[in-house]
């Protein structure tokens, strides 16, 4: 066992990844981590590299081509008492799961009237930016925040890079974490000591009294310079990191907007029937007569990802939009 | 259409014979008296029975351990009765009484039971599959000597599921059973129009998974042919695959109007019917008397009675408590 | 060929579907209908009862269970030239067939710089309400509904479900056609003559002054009941059918709440990211200024579906929410 | 690790070798100038290079006609090049110009021509094996004597769609050409780390297809064994599975730092260079010569190099039109 680390210090948020799988590891004998090539490839995105060599192949354990075959053998290994890391690449593939997450894992326990819980934590990459093309450029983090039963948590920081791993684990139910792959050479602080990070409040990461940007994942910082910009404007912006989509802590971004009467979404996903609608309806519903203009929603372009950067960055959230987005509600006419 | 079976039965005694027996009817009450409690709309949702097939379910989950595993199918009443899980529990479920095993939420398709390690209750064909692999998996970590059966229809042996499963079954050498029960329909396609390989065996085979083919209307050969199977699992050689040829003698489910087969068919399967083939068998040899069926018989269906009984009488679960169970109840909840 | 229909008749819509398909199929030879049990099962729900002895095994072609293989194979005879109506029986199923619909059929003609259109038709059975429990009960239509590059049809009527799927068959590219299960025995007047109808428009179903019940598929009953309802207790509700979740005819469901000032949102899955929030969130964004009180929703709780009959209905929109709601809404001190 | 092909050679003249080889050698020029222009930043997002598998799309694509259909992976520039699409057009692609064969949309994994039947470029990993079999099936409802031949990795043998879409071909008999191109590897994953039978023709064979095992490191042999399964095909009897045995001798990517195998076992593979091997072939028996040999390249290198040229001055599809093509333009737009 390692000692907690216990300053800060600069890492990416792959290595925040890195060290939070290794103290999982030797931590808990049950946990074990299994997907493509996360064993002698090193992971897809070298997250788990050099893991296989301290650990072997029994828990670092490299699957064949069938996503619906490692996630639900994961679902048995979880109810069978274990507490399996399944890496799902992306978001892309874990289409081809949806079945297993969807009418297995995230329901088993109440179709069972209490009796088996899936304590799985599913791993998978997200998003766009990297000209990957129509295929693997999906962000569909909202469908798993759709589904009763998961917990969906999106680490956009290198300390919840780090902590939401163990706490994904403690949980007695199945969590999804989504990494956003734009992410993982993305350096930051890490605070965290290793222990578990709280995943039920969202975080404001900058308290402003004008207009609340909320957001969550690779957006958060989008929305960072986006504040910073509209400083320079004059206008005052709150940031709001949801961190976890399911639960929603509705709470948090509500209070900010009561504060600020004003709010601009930003979503990594498709517009029409998004994450973005979800947060904005609730603000509706329980924020009403704080609103003093109409919600506003950043998302991506409603079209398969294309290749070429400049359609590629067209399609994707940029921070001028939301300045943009925040300045027509602040200041209308200006 | 069934091949005769692979392995030789072994001579039984009277006592494992009426076992047997008593076990297989148990099944066919259960099912019969479901039948009727859906005509009189006691039972709703999707029914689908498994009379025919009781030899499956009895000879294979009577060759586990208590500590083994079973997955089950949406058609899973027989494997949850012999694994253990009371009619009384099995009834209520199906009732849809807070009583049942899965406290009314399951029904028919959904029965299940933590404590005899009976996980369900799939109706996404195939589905259960993978969580078989994994379950089998989570033993071999662990080291534990259990065996995982998972119970799949022909049907399912078309799904992607199966073949990744099959080839990770290998791959990882897990103690894992696989039971076929091919019953030569999925639904109202016949086996030859849904797999282009009907000896299913053949397809586990072609993953390098031990596999045969057995009389599924044969509770012996059943038996003995799982006892063959489970003896190599635990013997740390890894999966099996079972084909069981059996045949459901009932519709797919209480809205099939059987379009799809002849009754002669069904008629000339009946003959080979498990139950009457047990009974043929031990009386011929003198293991069996009429009264002794008559006694077993009447044990089997006082026993459904009373599961009636417990069902009518049983409970709903409070609607203020449709929202327990979405998450756990205690962080530290474990199976 | 048979001559078009005439004059109304009462139907099934189960009818309906039925004479569509029976006419689809002889006006067009490259029409076929393929999908489990469509053929000498006639059908899950008994659609395509008897074409097998019209058409033939070729054209009403069983499958084996296979919902990406055939999903697939739909995509490619529609590559191909063909005009495959695909039954995928329900959209619990569908979840295997997921990253077909998704990453090929949806995706093909954009990614392709527009060379390969998928003219491929989708139909799927959607709903819970006959105790199915949690694996046969899902409506995740707006799932589908999120995807740019489908269209979504969602016909509550018998004259939708007689038109809409020649429409379907015309329309050049993916279309997905959900079906409520609830629907199937539903009798209604048939009116249309076999020719296919719009997809363009939403319907206004039934006119009102003080408050919009915006819904779609077997909750449009719900909400004309609920409509007749409140007229009891004085409130005029109009009643607005979608018909289509995408593309999302925003224009009538936008101009009706114009008018009355006030919505009810009734979604048939779950709440948290539905259809629902779309709707509401379109609303806040055209309409924000033309609201007289905040928007609600009723829909299905969220939680994996419970086999017994009570716990079900409890889970499904009813009536007396809808009335409940928007009299919430209209007179919220009465 | 790789087999004798499963047929003997034909005899060749000058004029078919030298075809061949130019084939090869264009596809392996414009790989080896795409890394370049990888490294340099041209070409951007996922690249996977064909270099070392050159004679499996080059003979098998040699074997079909142009009114054929041909689908493949992500790692498809070379099938792509032997279907008829111009160097122009894919590299303009792959620098994301609008004059790309996908109007820069798809890029190196999605490269499409409707004009030559080239389906793409599918970068989901056995997705575009069941569009395989339904192209296949449009064909054979349709009375139309055309073949489609779908590539596949090794990777996507474990993939449930593999299986799906075996057994549909077989039971529909659908005239589908299936290439597997076993390079031993799904990105770092070696093949008995994946498969629990690596000899994946058995696979296809365990649905009753037909299938070889070809040594794909040969273009002669690719193309006879391709040649007598089109026949067959052709004369109505379904379809064919071919297990190329192939390799590839760069990382997986230009992601992967290849630390999954050894460097000794690449030069192992190197020295069964498809374009070596076929060269010394054709100089052994004369037919090729020294200046014929540099002649051949040149002309692959110029065609390149046009190519990039082309694609450097190509333009950037303007940014409003984002959004066509998410639906068709005209609705009577027909395939
Ligand atoms: C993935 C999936 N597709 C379709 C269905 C609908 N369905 C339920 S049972 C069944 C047939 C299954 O046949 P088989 O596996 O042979 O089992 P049997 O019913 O004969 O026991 C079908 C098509 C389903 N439940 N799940
Ligand atoms: C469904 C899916 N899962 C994972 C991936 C990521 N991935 C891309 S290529 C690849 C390996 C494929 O290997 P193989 O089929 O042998 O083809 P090769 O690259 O060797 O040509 C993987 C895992 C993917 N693209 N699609
Ligand atoms: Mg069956
Ligand atoms: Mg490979």
């Amino acid at each position: 066992m390692t000692p907690p680390e216990q300053s800060s210090k600069t890492v990416t948020y792959r290595e925040a990844l890195r060290e939070a799988h290794k103290e999982a590891l030797q931590r808990d004998d049950r946990v074990f981590l299994m997907g493509e090539d996360v064993g002698y490839y090193g992971g897809t995105f070298a997250v788990s590299k050099g893991l296989i060599e301290e650990f072997g192949e029994e828990r670092i354990r490299d699957t064949p081509l069938s996503e619906s075959g490692f996630v639900g053998a994961g679902i048995g290994t979880a109810l069978g008492g274990m507490r399996p890391i399944i890496e799902v690449m992306t978001v892309n593939f874990s289409m081809l799961a949806m079945d297993q997450v969807l009418n297995t894992a995230a329901t088993l326990l109440h179709m069972s009237g209490g009796q088996f819980n899936v304590p799985i934590v599913i791993r998978m990459a997200t998003g766009a930016g990297r000209q990957l093309g129509a295929q693997h450029s999906l962000s569909l983090e909202n469908w798993y925040a759709h589904i009763p039963g998961l917990k969906v948590v999106t680490p956009a920081t290198v300390d919840d890079a780090r902590g939401m791993l163990w706490t994904a684990l403690e949980d007695p139910d199945p969590v999804v974490i989504v990494e956003h792959a734009g992410l993982y050479n993305r350096e930051g602080e890490l605070t965290v000591d290793g222990e578990s990070v709280d995943i039920d409040r969202a975080r404001v990461h900058r308290s402003g009294e004008d207009v609340s940007l909320i957001t969550y994942g690779i957006n958060l910082f989008k929305c960072l310079d986006a504040a910073d910009a509209l400083k320079e404007r004059g206008i005052d912006a709150e940031v709001v990191d949801l961190r976890a989509l399911r639960p929603l802590d509705r709470e948090t971004f509500v209070d900010s907007v009561r504060k600020t009467g004003r709010a601009v979404i930003v979503d990594d996903g498709w517009k029409t029937g998004g994450i973005g609608a979800e947060l904005g309806m609730t603000l509706v519903e329980e924020a009403f007569y704080s609103l003093d203009a109409p919600i506003a929603r950043v998302c991506r372009a409603e079209v398969p990802m294309p290749y070429a950067a400049h359609m590629e960055q067209a399609a994707l959230p940029q921070v001028e939009q939301i300045v943009d987005s925040a300045q027509m509600l602040v200041k209308p006419n200006v | 259409m069934s091949d005769k079976p692979a392995v030789r039965m072994e001579k039984i005694d009277r006592e494992r014979g009426h076992h047997l027996l008593h076990q297989m009817l148990r099944i066919r009450r259960m099912e019969e008296r479901c039948a009727d409690l859906y005509a009189q709309t006691k039972i709703r949702g999707f029914l689908h029975l498994y009379i025919g097939e009781e030899a499956v379910a009895v000879g294979v989950i009577d060759a586990l351990d208590d500590d083994d595993a079973v997955l089950g199918t949406y058609r899973e009443h027989g494997h949850a009765l012999m694994k253990g899980l009371s009619a009384k529990e099995i009834m209520a479920e199906m009732y849809g009484k807070v009583e049942g095993c899965s406290r009314g939420r399951g029904g028919s398709m959904h029965l299940f039971s933590k404590e005899r390690r009976f996980f369900g209750g799939h109706a996404i064909v195939g589905a259960g599959i993978p969580p078989t692999v994994g379950l089998a998996l989570a033993d071999k970590m662990q080291g534990r000597d259990r065996v995982t059966a998972g119970f799949m229809g022909d049907g399912s042996v078309a799904e992607g599921e199966f073949h990744e499963s099959m080839n990770l079954a290998a791959l990882w050498k897990v103690p894992a059973l696989f039971c076929c029960e091919n019953n030569f329909y999925a639904m109202g396609t016949a086996l030859d129009r849904h797999q282009s390989q009907p000896d299913l065996h053949l397809k586990a085979a072609s993953y390098g998974i031990p596999s045969m083919q057995v009389d599924g209307m044969d509770v012996l050969a059943v038996n003995h042919a799982t006892r063959r199977a489970v003896e190599a699992i635990r013997n740390g050689e890894g999966p099996y695959f079972i084909e069981f040829l059996t045949y459901r003698f009932r519709a797919h489910s209480m809205f099939d109007p059987e379009l799809y087969r002849d009754k002669s068919e069904v008629e000339k399967w009946k003959e080979r019917d498990p139950i009457k083939n047990l009974s043929t068998y031990l009386r011929k040899r003198d293991l069996l008397t009429d009264d002794e069926y008559d006694e077993l018989d009447k044990r089997a269906r006082d026993e459904i009675e009373e599961a009636v009984k417990f069902a009518e009488e049983g409970n709903w679960e409070p609607v203020e408590e449709l929202e327990r169970f979405v998450y756990s109840e205690r962080p530290d909840q474990e199976s």
